[in-house]
């Protein structure tokens, strides 16, 4: 298993990022005389959302990130780095910070970027009305006010350390003020934004051109003349898109695809571990689940190296029932739980189920590694005494019956930037998406206390025991993590995955040699 | 009973329906006993056998989980062809009674009735049966009803020209002439003389019930993994495209074989119960 | 004649086709010649192969050939030893066919005009097609050859169809032309036009023809000499006047004995019922083929030899007992009774009107006229216990309306009275009085329902005071009385033969014991023994429970047999009533005349008088003011035809609709002109 | 062929899209979820529902919600689409032209291909061209388009082969050729399996009329075999087959859904099918209407045609 190691510079308190290249992001200058050029990418999931407050997919992520810019973009360490803002800076307690924007910014109908749209943009994004999706991740924002023309403050209700890195969340992009207070719906059709390209043609479900933005505001970027964003209805179509050449790069691919797109001569797979995992959620507030013994016999019934084997192809980490792998930071590790269906049994018989136990696992068809879950997962628990019938459904069909509202079904979930956003957004009992209802008064005190505190080590340890905490009681069962893979061609340079897997840096993507000329 | 081994001894002659009973009869076999003769549990995992191909062992192969692929093909036998029959069952009844009290009434309720049925098979049969399995929810007897369904109109367009045609033959006249009450007549004369055409338009229906119900399954509408259902066993192979043929080849020759045995049977019944074509 | 050189010579023919139980014999022992400028009738009974035998000729097997030998030689060209290719080049060219049924033998898809040039261009070839196209139209006594020729053949009518293959059969002057069944699809009227334009080609351009027909009358009207086949053999040739005047095969015998004849009233002659089987087809051919039909068959004398078409007494005969069967007679029908007319009718339809045609909502919404046809128009009769009135007419002239009418199966206006009351609805009682035959009992007959179901129904619906026992006890007694065997009870209708049919659908209608049966063409289906035995049936049935027929028939030879009175329809309306006994005595209506005179007959002892219709039927589609023979009256008087006519009454029940006044109707010619000899005793 | 029979026909049409869009309404009535659940996904909140069910008007009532639709679709006006925000009419248009483009080329291979076949089968009755070809065409029938899509995908696209890109979609107007090596995997898919559904049709229609007795009029009034053949045999068995080409237009739609699912080609099933999934009323309805008056036009002219060819047709 690939061990995630990156150097990755801590909170910045602080902080402040000089030099436009951030860690990781460091594009071949010496290629630089192969600037230009058409990239053409591949996506399973078709972007259909322009808007970028309101987009909520991966791929309408990628869009916005080339068409608008924000405060601060993630790093490859989950770090924030700068986008338009340059530096940023917080009180004692953290919970005013004041971010300084660059000048050189200009949208693209060729109005300066100022404090005011990024006051007005936020205001937006917050406002209710909008109901712009992950408004609630972005922390607990009590206020933005422009200090100047390129400086703003954000005030928070309570402290909150981890504030740039939650800017960077993909929603949070600044429009023009005139926009968020004037024509929003406009941006369904027409992109109006900073980003390094600009919209040349879109036609949702089909394809998306881009093409330089000249007056980018980082030198030099981005290096390609154009891309152009082909979408695939299936992950099929798209394997076999990349595999003829139609295509440069192909974002997503699925992991029983990986191997064989990953061995074609002219094509490098990539592969980057991440904390993208599927679980099984359980209601714990209704039985048979309120029993913390079944969910443990559940737990024991899982053989989480198989798991990862014969759902995630092998490409993914074992995982330990919490949210939390190796490509967090404050990730505790501890020996996996064995696979022992004798001592499940023994527990569920403890528990009051001595002739075994049958339930109805919902999983949603998309994507579909949710519904090969459910199957291994019978069938592993057989032998403990589950008899788990797999109901799959439509996903509109998941989101409107099952999900937060069953209780026991499979969970899909990306990675988020920071510990505290993905326990805050599933676990706690505050939490957005409280699925589970575990509600563990504990547990909410451990996160709160880290979300405020701003000692690594003792964050560290807040942490630690909130996993250890998890691993006991088992509120989801947490499997199996999957690796992010894509496929890239061999002539594609500077790509990097980004583990969170909602950042691309398509502006500092190259073509090298051996790139057709188009 | 009599007449029976009459109609089977007479699509013994007829060559494509003997092929097509003899096919029907293994079938039929097949669906009582496949998932007994299955030589293993059609959903164990194998997991050190994962992709074979054919062998002594795994004489079709296994699929991805190392799951004995002419097991999970001969289980699926009972689910896939007993569904595919019950839908086109249900399409057939309701189409029939719908037909036939429509060609019988005549007038303007058939004007009315034949209208709508009309606008509803305008609607294509696949996007009708998504519909409905979008409000029920998917399951194998969702898709079962939403397939029955689908197939209504075009039943109870067909059972209505037959009775429009029978309707005009003597013996429904001399019933109306004597008197009878019209649930003689539907029931007793006009109902029994469509049956064979409607028999055999079912029969080739099935076809395209076992073909649908896969689709449906293909398309995450129908059967719930693991069942081995044939279409649920090809969708669910569509990942595991290029690192084995075996688990979309098996259960697709399967389907194909299924289709193919009702369509015979299908045209074989309807040389033997056709005057017309029955020969000299 | 006998010198000319022959055009068609068959020797020795035999054919087998595949059955499921082995070869069946088709065609055995064939042997004839047709001469320049002869037609030679073939006679048979359905099921005697004579169809088989015209495409033999034609080189054109409808069944799997498994066995075939002997010559067929069309001057001198053995049609059996030629291929595909060079019969593609006999075909049309110096034989040629017309079919049966106009209706299908023409391509739907294709005008008229082009199916004859396409003829031409592919035997002759060049130019100038069209003008011989029109020339072909007008000789087949098409009017408008113009217009004929840009028709397509569903635009025309039967008759004209008809004409349109009789002038394909001739386009290139082919030496022999095969007519198979040209006139049984036609109307009796059209029919006889039909073969009087045959008739008149022949004299003029002296074709030789094969003409096929199970119709003696027809053939007698138009051969030189008369095969008649049964079983696939040959058993007698002849020419018309001697064979009808002594036929000597008791096949022939039997056929000719079951045929009515317009002299029958006169002479008192009854129809046989003839009990020829359907001869035996598997396995080794009987010496004779007739043999076990026959009730003259000796075995030491009939087995001894294979019996063949041989000369005998100058007759070409395929029996060696002739001279013993001359002697015989045959077992015949009874006469009708005589009935007593009581006054008191138990039927009595006055002012009754049909309409067809419904009008849709659209048509209601847009005001659009009302198309419809009036089948029945202003109908008026009366029908008497016990008595038979027959209905006659051509197809579409409202006789089934009438008998659908009768039964509830339409819905008229007018009043309708069944022993004196008045019948508003159709209730059981009423239904249970007045019973329907249909003329098909293919049809009539579920398929599904076994005889004992079909007969119980009846029962159940009409006799409810029955127990189960008694009920079944009167299926076996039903059947017994159309002369069924009781395990027939068990049977299902495709199990029986077609007369056997129509004898459960008679069966049907008299277990309820009604008063009125109403018959709906119920012979016409049928060969003529067959026919002959079903109406003697209903007559004894008749005498036996007094019940009352309407006869619809558009066959007039076999009314003489079973009817007392007549009524004839055109168009909707009758036209006259009368009595059967002055049938052969003016006056007449015009279209009775021309019907009359139109049915063909084999009697020798009558003569025809010959009136032809000219035009088409027409669709009555609005109410005629006048006439409604008007438009193809021969005897048409001017514009005042076109005004209502009056109504003549003769006298004992015998009333004429027509212009024409009661004079000149009385001094019409007879229809039949009868010789001396049968006249004589019964003035 | 009166102006009534038109008319009428027409009033038919007019009601079978009104039944349609009643009960592709209905059904989305009943459907769990809404397209407002489906825009914000995961990230639905009481709150952020309310205000996208007002501004894509879910809140209002059934009925009125219905009345909205019919009166703009009654001045051609389908609505913005709930999932792109963006015009319904013009993304349907555009993705039935590619479906139709796609229909079209199939059709007309199919035809080309399905009827010499079906006659020479006819013509060959139980010989071995015939049982080549029925059993060519048994196996057509009989395999769902997503199973042959998927194994000509593998086969035909696949690395070892690659003749044909797997998937994608060219527009006629930037490359033909490269538009038609796009297109042909689907369009072979459909062409294989509706080549053998009506070559099977034309056989059985040839197989009787070869029987009828215009046929054997012609044949025995010694014309050649080709004529005989060609110009009465065939052209009155593709009468009866241009009815069933006519309703195998709504198979074919079916079979295009399909299709277009596996080849990811951009049209109007594809379209159909996002539309389901996520409740995307206003693209469903245009979409539903669109295909559901396509197959009863289809059926409409085929019955035209057939009155054009076969003049025993009389409408009235």
């Amino acid at each position: 298993m690939t061990k995630f190691n990156v150097s990755r510079r801590h909170l910045l308190l602080t902080g402040a990022a000089s030099g436009a290249l951030a860690l990781g992001f460091s594009p071949k200058i010496a290629h630089a005389q192969m600037a230009g050029g058409t990239l053409r990418v591949g996506l399973n999931i078709t972007p259909v959302v322009l808007n970028p407050m309101l987009t909520r997919l991966n791929s309408e992520y990628m869009l916005a990130e080339m068409l608008y810019s924000g405060l601060t973009t993630l790093g490859l360490d989950m770090s924030a780095q700068p986008d338009l803002a340059t530096e940023w800076s917080a009180n004692d307690d953290a919970t005013e910070w004041r971010f300084i924007l660059r000048e050189n910014a200009t949208f693209s109908n060729g109005e300066p970027v100022t404090s005011a749209d990024v006051v007005a943009s936020f205001k937006k994004l917050l406002d209710p009305e909008t109901a712009a999706p992950g408004s609630r991740n972005l922390g607990p924002i009590a206020e933005v006010t422009a200090d100047g023309d390129f400086a703003v403050i954000f005030r928070t209700e309570s402290p909150y350390a981890d504030l740039p890195v939650s800017l960077c969340y993909p929603t949070a992009k600044v429009i023009p003020a005139a926009i968020a207070e004037g024509d929003f719906e406009s941006l369904a059709q027409t992109p109006l934004g900073s980003g390094p390209f600009r919209m040349v043609e879109f036609s949702a479900d089909q394809r998306a051109v881009v093409e330089k933005n000249p007056d980018y505001f980082l030198d030099g970027q981005p290096l390609l003349d154009r891309v152009e964003i082909i979408t695939f209805p299936d992950a099929a179509g798209a394997g076999a898109a990349m595999l003829a050449g139609e295509i440069d790069m192909l974002l997503e691919v699925q992991p029983t695809d990986f191997a064989r797109i990953a061995d074609a001569s002219g094509i490098t797979g990539l592969r980057t571990p991440s904390g993208r995992f599927l679980d099984v959620v359980m209601d714990c507030t209704v039985e048979p689940f309120n029993d913390p013994r079944v969910r443990a016999a559940l737990a024991m019934s899982v053989d989480r190296e198989a798991m990862v084997e014969l759902v995630a192809e092998g490409y993914g980490t074992p995982g330990n029932d919490s949210p939390l792998n190796e490509a967090y930071r404050f990730y505790s590790g501890a020996p996996y739980k064995s696979y022992d269906p004798e001592g499940a049994k023994a527990l569920l018989a403890e528990a009051g189920y001595p002739d075994g136990l049958s339930l109805e696992l919902v999983a949603s068809a998309k994507p579909d590694y949710r519904s090969a879950m459910a199957v291994v997962l019978r069938e592993m628990a057989r032998p403990a005494g589950f008899d788990i019938s797999v109901k799959t459904m439509d996903h509109s069909s998941y989101l409107d019956q099952v999900w937060k509202k069953g209780s026991f079904y499979v969970g899909f979930y990306n990675m988020q930037p920071t510990e505290g956003a993905i326990f805050n957004l599933l676990f706690t009992s505050g939490a957005s998406w409280n699925e589970t209802r575990w509600n563990n008064p504990e547990f909410d005190a451990l996160i709160e206390t880290a979300d405020r505190t701003i000692d690594d080590s003792k964050r560290a340890e807040l942490y630690a025991d909130a996993q250890a905490m998890m691993r006991d009681e088992v509120p989801a069962l947490i499997p199996c993590f999957f690796d992010l893979l894509g496929a890239q061609a061999d002539y594609v340079e500077g790509y990097k995955q980004h583990p969170r897997g909602s950042n691309y840096g398509l502006h500092m993507v190259s073509l090298g040699e051996g790139a057709p000329a188009r | 009973m009599r007449k029976l081994f009459a109609i089977l001894g007479a699509l013994m002659r007829n060559p494509q329906g003997a092929l097509g009973l003899v096919l029907f009869l293994l079938l039929l076999a097949l669906v009582v006993l496949g998932p007994v003769l299955a030589p293993a549990d059609p959903e164990s995992f194998n997991y050190g056998a994962r992709f074979a191909a054919p062998s002594l062992e795994f004489p079709l192969g296994t699929d991805w989980y190392g799951r004995d692929l002419l097991s999970r093909v001969m289980s699926g036998a009972r689910s896939t062809v007993l569904l595919a029959l019950l839908a086109t069952g249900i399409g057939t009844v309701a189409g029939a009674l719908i037909g036939v009290l429509s060609g019988y009434l005549g007038g303007g309720a058939d004007e009315v009735v034949m209208r709508l049925n009309d606008a509803v098979m305008a609607i294509p049969g696949l996007l009708f049966a998504l519909m409905i399995i979008a409000v029920l929810g998917s399951s194998s007897i969702n898709a079962v009803i939403a397939i029955g369904i689908a197939q209504t109109p075009g039943m109870a367009r067909v059972a209505r020209s037959v009775t429009l045609q029978v309707r005009a033959l003597d013996y429904v006249s001399a019933a109306r002439a004597r008197g009878e009450p019209t649930s003689w007549i539907v029931l007793a004369e006009i109902l029994p003389n469509t049956i064979a055409p409607i028999i055999v338009e079912a029969t080739i229906r099935v076809a395209f019930a076992v073909m649908t119900l896969a689709t449906l399954s293909f398309l995450g509408l129908g059967a719930q993994p693991p069942s081995p259902e044939w279409g649920l066993m090809i969708a669910e192979a569509r990942s595991h495209l290029f690192r084995s043929p075996w688990p979309i080849i098996v259960p697709g020759a399967a389907i194909a074989l299924v289709a193919v045995t009702f369509n015979l049977l299908g045209d074989g019944l309807r040389d033997v119960l056709n005057p017309r074509s029955g020969g000299h | 004649m006998s010198d000319t050189p022959p055009v068609l010579t068959i020797e020795n023919y035999a054919l087998s086709y595949a059955g499921p139980d082995g070869p069946i014999r088709i065609l055995d022992d064939i042997n004839l010649t047709i001469r320049r400028g002869e037609i030679l009738g073939l006679v048979g009974e359905s099921g005697s192969a004579k169809s088989s035998l015209a495409n033999a000729i034609m080189r054109d097997p409808t069944g799997k050939v498994v066995h075939e030998s002997g010559r067929i030689l069309l001057s001198g060209t053995d049609l059996t030893a030629l291929g595909e290719k060079a019969l593609q080049k006999v075909r049309g060219e110096r034989i040629s066919m017309v079919f049966q049924n106009a209706a299908t033998a023409l391509d739907p898809t294709q005008t008229l005009g082009d199916h004859l040039i396409e003829t031409l261009a592919q035997h002759r070839g060049g130019s100038g097609l069209r003008a011989k196209t029109l020339e072909l139209l007008g000789h087949v006594g098409l009017p408008d050859p113009e217009t004929m020729l840009s028709r397509y053949p569903h635009e025309v009518s039967g008759g004209e169809k008809q004409r349109v293959l009789l002038a394909l059969a001739l386009a290139c002057e082919p030496e022999l032309i095969v007519f198979d069944e040209p006139t049984s699809a036609l109307d009796a009227t059209t029919g006889a036009r039909l073969l009087d334009l045959v008739r008149g080609l022949q004299h003029e351009t002296g074709i030789s023809g094969l003409f096929i027909s199970h119709d003696l009358g027809t053939v007698a009207e138009i051969a030189d000499r008369i095969a008649v086949i049964y079983g696939g053999r040959i058993v007698e040739i002849a020419e018309p006047g001697p064979l009808f005047a002594r036929p000597r095969h008791p096949y022939t015998r039997a056929l000719l004995s079951s045929l009515p004849r317009p002299s029958d009233s006169l002479t008192g002659r009854r129809l046989a019922i003839s009990h020829a089987a359907p001869a035996p087809r598997l396995g080794m051919p009987p010496p004779c083929i007739y043999s076990a039909s026959c009730p003259h068959h000796l075995p030491e004398l009939c087995d001894a030899a294979q019996v063949r078409l041989q000369v005998r007494d100058g007759r070409q005969l395929a029996c060696v007992r002739a001279d013993a069967v001359e002697q015989s007679r045959s077992e015949a029908t009874e006469w009708p009774a005589v009935t007593v007319p009581v006054d008191q009718p138990l039927i009595e339809v006055s002012g009754m009107d049909v309409v067809y045609g419904r009008t849709s909502l659209l048509d209601r919404i847009a005001r659009r006229p009302i198309r419809r046809t009036r089948a029945l128009v202003d109908t008026s009769l009366t029908l008497r216990p016990g008595e038979t009135l027959a209905i006659v007419g051509e197809s579409g002239c409202g006789k089934s309306t009438l008998a659908r009418a009768l039964t509830g199966l339409a819905p008229y206006s007018g009043t309708l009275s069944l022993d004196g009351t008045t019948v508003d609805e159709m209730d059981r009682a009423y239904r249970s009085d007045v019973q329907i035959i249909f003329q098909n009992p293919d049809s009539s007959l579920n398929p599904r329902h076994t005889i004992a179901t079909i007969l119980l129904r009846p029962l159940k619906l009409f006799r409810p005071e029955l127990s189960r026992r008694e009920r079944r006890e009167e299926v076996t007694k039903i059947l017994e009385r159309v002369r069924l065997p009781a395990e027939y009870a068990s049977r299902f209708p495709h199990q029986l033969s077609g007369g056997e049919k129509q004898r459960i659908a008679i069966a049907r209608s008299f277990a309820a014991n009604p008063k009125v049966i109403i018959c709906d063409e119920i012979t016409s289906g049928l060969d003529a023994s067959v026919q002959a035995a079903i109406v003697r049936l209903l007559r004894d049935i008749q005498a036996e429970t007094g019940v009352a027929l309407i006869f619809i028939t558009h066959d007039l030879g076999v009314l003489r047999h079973v009817a007392h009175r007549v009524a004839v329809m055109y168009l909707g309306e009758i036209v006259e009533t009368r009595d059967m006994a002055s049938l052969d005595h003016p006056p007449y209506h015009p279209y009775t005349e021309a019907l009359m005179s139109s049915s063909p007959s084999i009697d020798p002892d009558s003569e025809t008088t010959r009136i032809r219709l000219t035009g088409e039927l027409p669709t009555r589609s609005e109410a005629l003011p006048g006439c409604p023979f008007e438009s193809r009256c021969p005897r048409r008087l001017g514009e005042i035809c076109k005004t209502p006519p009056p109504l003549h009454d003769f006298g004992n029940g015998h009333r004429i609709l027509c212009h024409i006044d009661a004079r000149t109707l009385a001094e019409m010619p007879p229809v039949w002109r009868f010789s001396k000899t049968i006249m004589e005793p019964l003035s | 062929m009166s102006v009534t029979f038109l008319i009428r026909r027409l009033f038919y049409l007019v009601l079978t899209a009104i039944v349609v869009s009643m009960i592709v309404f209905g059904v989305t009535q009943v459907l769990p979820a809404n397209a407002a659940q489906m825009i914000l996904g995961e990230y639905a909140t009481e709150e952020a529902l309310a205000v996208l069910n007002a501004r894509l008007g879910l809140d209002e009532p059934a009925v009125v919600q219905y009345w909205h639709w019919l009166s703009g679709a009654l001045t051609g006006d389908f609505g913005t689409s709930l999932r792109t925000s963006q015009p319904v009419a013009p993304v349907i248009m555009e993705a039935f032209g590619r479906s139709a483009l796609l229909a079209g080329f199939s059709l007309g291979l199919v035809v080309l291909i399905s009827i010499p076949l079906g006659a020479v089968a006819a013509l060959r009755r139980g010989r071995a061209t015939d049982l080549a070809v029925s059993f060519v065409s048994y196996l057509g029938v009989s395999l769902p388009e997503f199973v042959l899509a998927t194994l000509l995908l593998v086969w035909l696209a696949g690395p070892s082969v690659g003749l044909f890109p797997a998937s994608g979609y060219i527009s006629f107007l930037v490359d033909p050729l490269d538009a038609l090596h796009h297109i042909a995997l689907p369009v072979i898919t459909l062409t294989i399996i509706l080549t053998a559904h009506i070559s099977r049709m034309v056989r059985s229609e040839m197989v009787d009329t070869l029987g009828s007795d215009f046929v054997r009029a012609a044949r025995l009034r010694g014309l050649s075999r080709r004529r005989v053949i060609v110009n009465h045999a065939l052209r009155n068995s593709l009468l009866p087959a241009i009815t069933v080409i006519a309703l195998d237009v709504g198979y074919l739609i079916g079979g295009v859904i399909v299709v277009e699912e596996v080849f990811s080609f951009p049209g109007l099933g594809r379209q159909l099918i996002l539309a389901i999934q996520n409740r995307d009323l206003p693209m469903l309805q245009a979409g539903a209407l669109v295909m559901a008056m396509t197959y009863a036009v289809a059926n409409l002219l085929a019955d035209l045609a057939y009155a054009a060819l076969d003049k025993r047709i009389q409408f009235e």
